[in-house]
Parts: structure tokens; C-alpha cells; sequence
């Protein structure tokens, strides 16, 4: 599909990328002989367990990239060696594979962490080592501040959970209960969404905090309904969990009781929309990707995923992340012309603008983190199939928590 | 068993040190290994020489991790303080528990303290103020060990910093072992009903080994946070509760230089085979869990004791 | 002379079901007393609650004129009360002469230490050495219990008990298990203790009954029917009919 | 008030899964001594049992359950004749060890086959709608779950209790030996019961993927639930296991929904206070 257009495209990103790089590297003197050489990006990412799938949807987002865009930037072979940090919670571990990749596999630049501990460990060994730490995922506010060479290309959380708060107040919803997961990122949610729900004139009237791998959420949905709210506002952590989440909203019948269902856009992941079914009539969702987005570089990415990881297959927004990871160490090492030493890359990374399948994002000079259009969608049936539909996108979102 | 457990000791403190100069590249994860090899001795003491199974050990390992990492935050960042006061407040706790953790038969014990370390997980969590939640513990930095030894990037004193501390309680351990406490403990294992019949104190015998094997369990997490400059709730979890009774069970249980194998053995595999297929690697541990049981009854230090016996009765 | 046990209407009790009912009972120190009866007669049970191995439901336990009611096991042990077991209680995986000096330890109180080998221990280990020759067990010293024929295990039940120096030593069926010819050979070993130490023993074999003891308590349904000496005993004609008529129905007790 | 009973209503159906999960491995703890923690891989193979018939095959829902039971049962029975019947004299440690590494490597498989992620199962529609029972909402999915563990665990016990197979078993459970001395043929009585366990832990899985989700790491997720279920219901006895399984349900449900702030430990809180004042089980038999 759409094999034509992809000159265009490329010569367009060509382009913008030839402008970064002389501007970044103009002053620099070019090395005299084109070398070919290497680079190996580390991947840390959960490749077992429980969330085995993220890390799947991860790596299937890298490989897309290199198969649309091949593995070499300039006169550098981009090479991938990935570890597997078993899931959230194990930092020692993502901390050691971090520096195994470094020290034994030479890597230059770490890709990937899923959750926030996990990046959080590795922090101030990527700064004693000085090596560029690509977050493709963990989405706490804080990391990107606990080392100079983070730079995030997913989301924070409370870009999506405001974002959402806003909405809702803006749309006349004036009362609502909020069902998040008792950890972290959780209480991010819930943070930024009262925030900016309360900021826009609505109030919450209640909350329940769920355990993080709860499957029986009908006690917390219960009370809910008791209390009677406008809307419920829902996170948890994607996988099983949402699913049991989404499916039980429906059993317990909440929109029967004329209440509104809110929930960050990753509770209802696009791959996880078959599990739902139709437990996603009318969901309100703010999410920074989703498949039916319609931009020349989104049916690029669709094209290339299909390839790789087959024809039936829906790619999550985590396979994007990853993905629009990939293309920032390309731009970075376009705009280097070659260079990798960390402070060329970040340098490189600060300010860049990547045409991404979720839209143009561009990362924030001054937090490394990224800056980004947040669609606002509802759950509804497109070809006979349940799809999230945006209705209305909040562009240029920074985190709002910093 | 009595030959291999006589003197194995040096030949693995000489495979460790020269590990040091054969897999330069590997330091870190063999500070790792060593730590677990601390671990699992800690937890043998109860399962391997009292008899005293437990699937919540983890939650002494994280004590002593939150311990370490706490003090670090506040300023004492010591390590070697840091170790002892982890020692000392894990130790406290299980002397703590000793009361209900030792109850019942093996099956009520698993699930007592599996239970313990299930609320004691969700404490951790609550208290998000003093040990960061979900989100772990990594705004810390650890000063040099006694002052002098930086933790470097390569992981060189970590790995001298963990060895020394495997050294000591190896040593301990083996003292312990072979000392009349030692011998009380072995007999609460073999017949606990007979041990009060000679007058024995057995509730005293069993806080003693609780307290001790939760206090090295608290050394082992102590120096997990600090070597890795991390805590997490993931430390007192299940997962690490389980993997530290396969890890004894696989090296021998009962066995001070088995277990050390087993630890060893377990943590290496895991890290070659997630290694070498991350996705697959859980097929490759099953696979080596199941015959593990046929081929190496009594674990490695079973297995090695076979093999030695044979080649005893071939001479 | 203070009686090295007595008890007062010692009661034990299992739900409705009485398997001890007020059993005053008097051993004389330095008695080979023995405890016979018919199966379910409450033996077992009235060594368990002499011993502390189960708390009495009423009545009073006196050792050498000590109350010992509400003292555990272990404390009774301390006091010299020794038991050995009907079924082997034994530490199957420790060799023989660990079994014997573990009991020498705790006695000892030296089982706090952990800082020195108890291998090393002489005293210790020269002591286990003479419990073992009386044991007749030398040769079997460094071999794992489990591994032993289960005659001699049950000499190891005997020199465990013997190494905590009791002054009354209550032996549950000594030879339970044993072929008769080597019943005769512990029972043999049993009259060869010094004559200073008390010993109550429950056995079913009459004739070794007759041969070894002194004096016999017969217990029917959890109380004493009577007492006497071997003679009196054999010539009661309600012990023949309760217990001696019924030989031929005994099987496991 | 009637949203406590609706909660209750649905803590009970969640019982009812745990009670299918768990009484294969009470009964072969109680009868083989065989502490199996790879217990959750048979209902991992029923829910995929019914997710390929559902999906793939376009099974009506209802026919894949015995499906599922069926096929898990094969299963377990070609398993406990080929490798696990080598276990049941091991030490208890070792049958750990062996189970883990069964289970691990049923996740492993089930991963290689079908993809780390959710399965994907709708249930046919009269089984989401709400329905009203005896005044009080539930869903019809709740509603069938409760009618269907009922319904097993009847069985179950009309089996173990009235049939001779049943005595057979409690024969073997009380004395191995005195079962064996009257000439019941233990070794086929095994296999038959595990193949039975693994049949319901199978059903069980087909039934909890519409409620629970199922992915490779099914195995483990529930296994510490069934361990409580086993232990405090005593192992062997399925009247115990039925009871634990309910009230764990129901208890958790209901303080969830009371006391949000506690209610997620409170079972594991009860778990320890059961074990230690009850440490065999509400059945009360030794482990």
C-alpha cells in the first residue's frame, strides 16, 4: 500500500532532518573519510511474565522501524542486542542489564524501559556512563529528571490523565468517581485528573484504589454506582487486568446507571479492543495514538507492521513508542552525521521533531520529554469493528508536571 | 556428603576470585550471584538444617534492602553500616515472627508466610513516604565502602564488597552447622517431636535460627540495594521467596557449598537463557527443573556425593 | 521414702473420651515397675501425660516429690523424667553417635553455642562412646540411624534416653517391633541399668513381664484394676480374664 | 443493602472458579501426597481448549466447555502415566521443584503456541446480560457460574461419597496400604483422579476466560489463591475446598467493597490467622 507515495515522504523527512543536522552540526568539522561503522542500541524491555505482551509490542515497533527504514543511517549500522528485565519492580535487574549492554555489548544508546522503577534504577548509571537512555514507555513524570541523557518518546501520564480532566470539565460532566490502581502511576492518574477536573469547575466525588493485578473489580464498580457520580475516571495497567476492568464496567452495567466511562487512553489499548468487545460502546479515552489515524506516516508504520508481525495483527500505541524510538536515534545520528558520543546525541535529541504515525511530537529542549497531540476518542463501531475514534485532539501537550 | 562438604569451600573461593580475572565483563552479575548465594545459605539454615520450609523469606531480603537504601537516603551512606544496621532490623523482625511463622506442619508454614509476605508487601506499599511505593527506591547514592572503595561502573568493588560478605557468612554458616547448635537444629529437623523429650528448647532453638537467618537474609537484600543503588517492593515479593527455596532445593538443601551451587547455578542459568532467548528462557528453566529432580536427586550436592561415591567404589 | 513418680487421680481426657481416668499411681525409686494391660487400656496415654508429651486433663504428677503437672515436656526432662517411644522417635538422618550426643548437649546446655564443632567436644563425645558400649551399639557409631536393622534402632531409642541422665526412665514397649530373639537381648540390656535409676515400662510380652519386673500395675479402659507383684498378678483371675484371656485379639496396639 | 448482596452474589461466583481451580489439587494432595503446583497449567489448557474451539472452530460456547474438561483431562492422564507418577515418592521439596518447572514450561509452551498476549473470548449474549434472581442484580455469566459449580461440586461429592470409585479413593486417601492389601488398584486410581483433577481445573480454565482473561502466565496468577483454597479447606476433602473457595470469594468481595482502604489483604490476613489457628483446615484432616 501506498508505495508511491513513500518517496515523498522520505524526501520530506530527509528534509527536516537535513535542517537539524546543519544546524546542529554545522560548526562541527565532518569526519574526512566516511567510516563504516557500528552501533548497537540496548533494549531493556519485559520480554517474559506478565508483561511479556508490552514487551512483544516493544520489539515489534523496533523491527517495524528497521525494516521500513533499514539499518543504516549514513555510514552507521544500527544494530539491536535486547535483554529481558522481567517486568515492573525488578530495577536491580533492568539497572545490571543497562550495564552488561554498555560494558559487554557496547552498546551506546539504552532503548526501552517499561516501567518506571526500572528506568529510575538505571538513571545514574546511564549518567556515570554517559550513555543516552531512549524511555520508549515508563511514563512517571519524575525520570526524565533523574538523569541529563533520559529523553522519553511515549507519554507521562499525567499528560493524559489532565488532558482527560480537562475534557470532562469542559463538556459539562460535573461529578466523578475515580477507580485507579494502587500504585505509582495510579496516583499519577488520579493526581492530574482531579487536578484538571477540579481546575475546569467539576468535582470528585469519590475513589476507590484497586490492587494493582486485580481481576474482580465489581466491589469497586459497586460503590461506584452508589455514589452516583456523572462519570467514572479509570486506570489501571493495561493486559488482563483492563480487560477484566473494561468487561466488568459492562457486566455491572454502568452505563445503564447513565454513568459516563473516562479512562486514560491505555486502559483501552487498540490490540486489547478484541478481548473487550462491545465493553467499549461510548468510552471516553485520551490516548496519543491510535490505528485509525489517518497521516501519511501512520500508513507507512501500518504497512511495515503488518509485514512484520503479520497480516491480522493491531499494533498498540507501545508498538509506536518503540518505534518513534528508533526514529529519534536515527534522526539523532542523521544529525550528528555519525557522531555518538552522548552529548552529541542528546544534543541532537533536544528540540527534534520527528514526523511520527501518531502525528509530528517534538522533544522539549529543556525536560527531554515529549511534547505531543492527545487525541480525545470514544469507543464505537467502524466497519464492524470496535474501534477508538478520536472526536478532538489537545495539541502541543508538555507534562503537565513539570 | 561429609567429603564434599569438607574443604569445598576454598576451591569455590578460588573459582570466585579467579572469576574476578577470567570474566572481567561480568562482575556485575556476579555480584549478583554472590548476593544470592547469600540469600538462599540464610534461607537453607531454616529449610536445609532446621526443616522449616517458608515461602515469605523475601521479606527479610527486603527489610534489608529498604533498611540500607532508607539510611542512604537519610545520609548514612556507609555501606558497611548500612549492612549491619540491615542485619540488625531484619534480624528483629524475624525474631518477631518467629512465634506464628513456625506453627503447624510444612504445608500450614508455606502458607502462613506466604501470607506474612503478602501484607507485608502491601505495607511497603502503603508506606509510599518511606520506601517510594511501586515506583522503588533509587534516589540514593551510596558513599564508599569503609570509605575508601568507590562502587565503579565495571561493578569491581561490588563484586570484592558482596564476596567478602559471602565469605564471612559462608564461614559462619559453616561454623554454625557443625557446632552443638548446629547439631539441636539438624535434630529439629529429623524428628521434632523427639527433640523435647531430651529437653530440648525447641521454640528457643528455632527464634534463634530465625532471627539469624532472617538477619543474613537482610545482608543479602542490604547489599542487593546497594550494589544495584536500588529497593523495590519487588525484593520482598513472592516470586523472590520461591526462587530462593528452588534455588536451596536445586543446590542441596542441607548442603553450605551445595546451595552455594545451587544459587549460583539457578541465577546463571536464568541470565544465560533470558540471555540467549528472552522469550523462551522460562521453557528452558522448566525443562531443567523437571530433570533436575530424576537426574540430581538431593540436588547438586546429592548429585556430586553420588558421583564421588562411585568413583570411590571404582578404585 | 519419696516415690520417684506419683500421680493423683491423673485424668486424660480426648473430647468425651476418656483414655486416663484417675490413675493414682506410686513407683518406688529404684523400681522395675511395669505398666500392662490390654490393647486401648490408655498405656500409651498415661506415659504421654507422665511425660508431658500431652498436658494432663486433671489430677497431679509428682517426680521425686516435685510437682511437675504444668511443666512441659522438656522441663520434665530436665528434672530426670526420660521416655522412649513405642514407635521409634529417633533422628534418622544423624549417625548414632549425633543422636546420643545431641541428648548429652541439651543436657548440657551447651546446644546455645555455635561457635565451636561439637565433634570436638571430648567430654561430650567420650560420653556418647559409654552410652554407646552399654547400648552395645559401638560399632554402628558413625552410621546414619535409618540405616540400622531395627533392633538396634531400638537400642538407639534407649541410649538417647539414657544420655540425658534420667532418674526415672519410662520405657513405652521397648522391644516393640523386635523378633523374640531380640526382644530378650534388649530386655537383657534394660536389667543391666544400674539398679539407682527408676524404671517404668509398659510391655505386652508376659513372659518378659514376669521375668523383669518387680512389681506390675494393670490398667483396663484408662484405670488401674490392681496392682501386686508378678506372683499376685499371675494369680488374679480378673487379670486373666480382661487381659490374659484375650492374648490371642492383640495385634498393633 | 442490595448492593452488598449483589457483591456477595459475585464474590461467590468468583468461589466457584476458585473451587474448580483448586479441587483437583486437593484431592491430589490429600490422595497422592503430590504437592502440584503446576496444578493452574491444566485450567491454562482448558481455557485455551476453548478460546481455539471458540474462535477458530466457531464452538458454541457451551460445547466447549466439556470440550475443555475433556481434553485437559486426556492430558493430565497421559502426564501422571509418563512422568509424574515418577514423583509421587519424591521428598516434598522435589515435587516442588518439578511442578514449578512443569508449570514454567506449560507457560513457555502455551507462549510459543499462541503469543504472549490476552485471548480474546465474547461470551454469547444471554451470558452478559444482567438479570434480575431473587430480587437481586446479577449477571446471567455470575449467575451460570454459580449454577455450574453447584452443580460440580454436587457431583463431586455424590462421586467421592455414593459411588465406589468414591470409596475407593477415600480408602486410598485414609491407607495406601490397607487400600492396596484389599486389592484396589492405587496406581490406576491415581491416574483416574488426576486425570478427573486436571478435567475440572480444565473446566474450570474454559469457564474463567471470559471472567479472568487467560494468557501464558495463567499458571502462577492463581496460584496462590488455590493454595489458600486447598489449605484451608484441608487438603482431600472437597466439602472443605468448596467452603474455603466460597468464603475466600465472598470475603474478599465484600471487604473490598466495605473497607476499600484494607479489603485487597485481608484475605491473606485471614489466610494466616486460619492457618494458625486451624492448621489443618477447616476439614481438619493432616496434610
Amino acid at each position: 500500500m501506498a508505495r508511491s507515495k513513500q518517496p515523498s515522504v522520505q524526501a520530506r523527512r530527509r528534509s527536516v532532518l537535513l535542517a537539524a543536522s546543519a544546524a546542529a552540526a554545522f560548526p562541527l568539522a565532518r569526519p574526512a573519510i566516511a567510516q563504516e561503522r557500528k552501533l548497537v542500541v540496548g533494549v531493556v524491555l519485559p520480554l517474559s511474565g506478565t508483561f511479556a505482551d508490552q514487551g512483544r509490542n516493544n520489539e515489534e515497533g523496533i523491527k517495524t522501524f528497521q525494516k521500513i527504514h533499514g539499518t543504516k543511517v549514513g555510514n552507521v549500522t544500527v544494530e539491536t542486542v535486547m535483554r529481558d528485565d522481567q517486568g515492573p519492580g525488578s530495577g536491580d535487574l533492568s539497572r545490571r542489564l543497562t550495564q552488561e549492554l554498555i560494558q559487554r555489548s557496547r552498546a551506546e544508546i539504552i532503548l526501552g524501559y517499561s516501567f518506571t522503577p526500572n528506568a529510575l534504577s538505571a538513571a545514574s548509571l546511564l549518567t556515570e556512563a554517559k550513555k543516552p537512555g531512549i524511555i520508549i514507555n515508563a511514563a512517571t513524570s519524575i525520570i526524565t529528571e533523574r538523569s541529563p541523557y533520559f529523553a522519553r518518546v511515549s507519554m507521562t501520564l499525567p499528560q493524559l490523565a489532565s488532558s482527560l480532566g480537562q475534557w470532562a470539565a469542559r463538556n459539562g460532566i460535573k461529578t466523578v468517581f475515580t477507580i485507579v490502581s494502587d500504585y505509582g502511576p495510579g496516583l499519577d492518574a488520579e493526581t492530574w485528573f482531579t487536578k484538571a477536573f477540579e481546575a475546569g469547575g467539576g468535582k470528585v466525588v469519590g475513589g476507590a484504589r484497586t490492587p494493582v493485578a486485580a481481576m474482580d473489580y465489581s466491589p469497586f464498580l459497586q460503590r461506584a454506582i452508589e455514589a452516583k457520580p456523572e462519570a467514572v475516571f479509570g486506570f489501571n495497567p493495561g493486559g488482563d487486568v483492563s480487560v477484566a476492568f473494561m468487561k466488568q464496567t459492562k457486566e455491572r452495567g454502568l452505563s445503564q446507571a447513565g454513568i459516563k466511562l473516562l479512562v486514560t487512553g491505555d486502559v483501552v489499548d487498540d490490540n486489547l479492543i478484541p478481548a473487550m468487545g462491545d465493553a467499549l460502546d461510548g468510552v471516553i479515552s485520551a490516548l496519543h495514538y491510535q490505528v485509525e489515524l489517518d497521516n501519511p506516516a501512520n500508513r507507512r508504520f501500518l504497512t511495515g507492521f503488518r509485514e512484520v508481525a503479520g497480516a491480522n495483527a493491531t499494533p498498540s500505541y507501545r508498538t509506536v513508542q518503540a518505534y518513534d524510538g528508533m526514529a529519534l536515534i536515527y534522526h539523532a545520528l542523521q544529525a550528528t552525521g555519525g557522531k555518538t558520543d552522548a552529548d552529541s546525541i542528546m544534543n541532537a535529541i533536544k528540540g527534534a521533531r520527528i514526523d511520527s504515525p501518531r502525528g509530528p511530537f517534538t522533544i522539549d529542549p529543556a525536560t527531554r520529554d515529549i511534547v505531543q497531540s492527545i487525541y480525545i476518542r470514544r469507543g464505537q463501531q467502524r466497519d464492524g469493528r470496535w474501534a477508538n475514534i478520536a472526536f478532538e485532539t489537545i495539541e502541543g501537550v508538555k507534562d503537565p508536571a513539570k | 556428603m561429609r567429603l564434599i562438604r569438607i574443604g569445598a569451600g576454598l576451591p569455590l573461593l578460588l573459582a570466585a576470585v579467579a572469576s574476578f580475572f577470567l570474566f572481567p565483563e561480568y562482575l556485575s552479575l556476579l555480584n549478583t550471584l554472590f548476593i544470592l548465594a547469600i540469600f538462599a545459605l540464610a534461607y537453607d539454615l531454616l529449610q536445609g538444617h532446621a526443616g522449616v520450609v517458608s515461602l515469605g523469606h523475601a521479606v527479610f531480603f527486603g527489610m534489608g534492602a529498604y533498611t540500607a537504601a532508607v539510611l542512604a537516603a537519610h545520609g548514612v551512606t556507609e555501606p558497611v553500616v548500612g549492612l549491619l544496621a540491615a542485619l540488625l532490623l531484619s534480624g528483629l523482625l524475624a525474631l518477631l515472627l518467629t512465634r506464628i511463622v513456625v506453627v503447624g506442619n510444612d504445608l500450614t508454614r508455606l502458607l502462613v508466610t506466604l501470607g506474612i509476605g503478602f501484607l507485608m508487601l502491601e505495607a511497603a506499599n502503603q508506606a509510599r513516604w518511606l520506601t517510594g511505593g511501586a515506583d522503588g527506591m533509587s534516589d540514593f547514592t551510596m558513599g564508599p565502602v569503609l570509605g575508601l572503595f568507590r562502587f565503579d561502573f565495571a561493578g569491581e568493588t561490588a563484586f570484592w564488597y558482596s564476596l567478602a560478605a559471602l565469605v564471612l557468612v559462608y564461614a559462619f554458616l559453616w561454623r554454625l552447622t557443625t557446632s552443638p547448635f548446629g547439631l539441636a537444629l539438624r535434630g529439629i529437623r529429623e524428628n521434632v517431636r523427639r527433640m523435647p523429650a531430651i529437653g530440648a528448647p525447641v521454640r528457643r532453638h528455632l527464634a534463634t535460627a530465625y532471627t539469624i537467618s532472617g538477619g543474613i537474609a537482610g545482608l543479602a537484600g542490604a547489599l542487593l540495594a546497594q550494589t544495584s543503588n536500588f529497593a523495590s517492593l519487588d525484593m520482598l515479593g513472592f516470586e523472590r521467596s520461591a526462587e530462593v527455596m528452588m534455588m536451596a532445593t536445586l543446590g542441596g538443601t542441607g548442603s553450605i557449598p551445595g546451595v552455594v551451587l545451587g544459587a549460583v547455578g539457578f541465577s546463571y542459568l536464568k541470565d544465560a537463557l533470558s540471555a540467549m532467548s528472552p522469550k523462551y528462557w522460562h521453557l528452558g528453566i522448566g525443562l531443567v527443573l523437571m530433570l533436575s529432580v530424576f537426574v540430581l536427586r538431593g540436588g547438586i550436592a546429592g548429585g556430586v556425593s553420588a558421583l564421588l561415591r562411585r568413583l570411590r567404589g571404582w578404585e | 521414702m519419696t516415690p520417684a513418680i506419683e500421680t493423683e487421680g491423673l485424668t486424660l481426657r480426648y473430647g468425651h473420651f476418656t483414655a486416663v481416668g484417675d490413675v493414682s499411681l506410686r513407683v518406688e525409686a529404684g523400681a522395675r515397675h511395669a505398666l500392662i494391660g490390654p490393647n486401648g487400656a490408655g498405656k500409651t496415654s498415661l506415659v504421654h501425660a507422665l511425660t508431658g508429651n500431652v498436658p494432663a486433663t486433671a489430677g497431679r504428677i509428682r517426680v521425686a516429690g516435685q510437682d511437675v503437672t504444668v511443666l512441659s515436656q522438656a522441663e520434665r526432662v530436665r528434672r530426670g523424667l526420660a521416655r522412649t517411644f513405642q514407635i521409634n522417635q529417633l533422628f534418622r538422618g544423624l549417625t548414632v553417635i549425633e543422636n546420643v550426643s545431641l541428648a548429652i548437649l541439651e543436657r548440657e546446655r551447651k546446644t546455645r553455642q555455635f561457635w565451636r564443632s561439637f565433634a570436638a567436644d571430648r567430654a561430650v563425645a567420650e560420653e556418647a562412646r559409654e552410652h554407646l558400649s552399654f547400648a552395645h551399639l559401638e560399632e554402628m557409631a558413625d552410621r546414619p540411624v535409618r540405616s540400622l536393622p531395627y533392633g538396634s534402632q531400638r537400642l538407639v531409642e534407649i541410649a538417647i534416653a539414657l544420655a540425658t541422665r534420667p532418674r526415672v526412665l519410662v520405657l513405652d514397649e521397648p522391644a516393640a517391633g523386635v523378633p523374640a530373639a531380640q526382644s530378650e537381648s534388649i530386655f537383657e540390656r534394660i536389667n543391666a541399668l544400674p539398679r539407682d535409676l527408676t524404671l517404668l515400662f509398659v510391655e505386652h510380652d508376659m513372659g518378659l513381664v514376669f521375668r523383669f519386673a518387680e512389681r506390675i500395675t494393670v490398667l483396663v479402659g484408662g484405670r488401674i484394676m490392681t496392682e501386686g507383684t508378678p506372683a499376685e498378678i499371675q494369680a488374679d483371675e480378673r487379670v486373666r480374664e480382661v487381659y490374659l484371656g484375650r492374648r490371642g485379639h492383640h495385634g498393633a496396639a | 443493602m442490595s448492593g452488598l448482596i449483589s457483591i456477595l452474589a459475585d464474590g461467590i461466583a468468583y468461589g466457584m472458579l476458585l473451587f474448580l481451580f483448586s479441587i483437583g489439587l486437593s484431592v491430589t494432595l490429600g490422595l497422592m501426597r503430590f504437592i502440584n503446583l503446576a496444578h493452574g497449567a491444566f485450567a491454562m489448557c482448558g481455557g485455551y481448549v476453548a478460546v481455539v474451539l471458540l474462535n477458530g472452530f466457531g464452538v458454541p460456547f457451551l460445547l466447549t466447555l466439556p470440550a475443555a474438561a475433556v481434553v485437559t483431562g486426556l492430558i493430565g492422564v497421559v502426564l501422571e502415566r509418563s512422568v509424574i507418577r515418577h514423583v509421587y515418592p519424591m521428598p516434598e521439596l522435589q515435587q516442588v521443584l518439578f511442578s514449578i518447572g512443569l508449570a514454567f514450561a506449560a507457560g513457555a509452551v502455551a507462549n510459543i503456541l499462541f503469543g504472549p498476549q490476552q485471548q480474546p473470548m465474547l461470551l454469547p449474549d444471554w451470558l452478559t446480560a444482567r438479570v434480575g434472581f431473587l430480587g437481586v442484580g446479577i449477571t446471567g455469566y455470575r449467575l451460570f457460574l454459580v449454577l455450574f459449580g453447584l452443580v460440580a461440586a454436587g457431583l463431586l461429592m455424590a462421586l467421592f461419597n455414593f459411588t465406589l470409585f468414591g470409596a475407593r479413593v477415600r480408602a486410598a486417601v485414609d491407607d495406601r496400604r490397607a487400600a492396596e492389601g484389599i486389592g484396589i488398584n492405587v496406581d490406576r486410581l491415581f491416574a483416574l483422579t488426576f486425570g478427573l483433577g486436571a478435567a475440572f481445573a480444565g473446566l474450570g480454565g474454559a469457564l474463567a476466560v471470559g471472567f479472568l482473561g487467560l494468557d501464558p502466565t495463567f499458571p502462577f496468577k492463581y496460584l496462590v489463591l488455590v493454595l489458600m483454597v486447598v489449605a484451608i479447606g484441608g487438603p482431600g476433602s472437597i466439602g472443605g475446598s468448596f467452603a474455603a473457595a466460597i468464603a475466600i470469594g465472598a470475603i474478599d468481595a465484600l471487604f473490598k467493597y466495605l473497607v476499600p482502604e484494607v479489603g485487597n489483604y485481608v484475605i491473606y490476613a485471614l489466610l494466616v490467622l486460619m492457618m494458625i489457628f486451624f492448621p489443618r483446615g477447616l476439614a481438619g484432616r493432616a496434610a
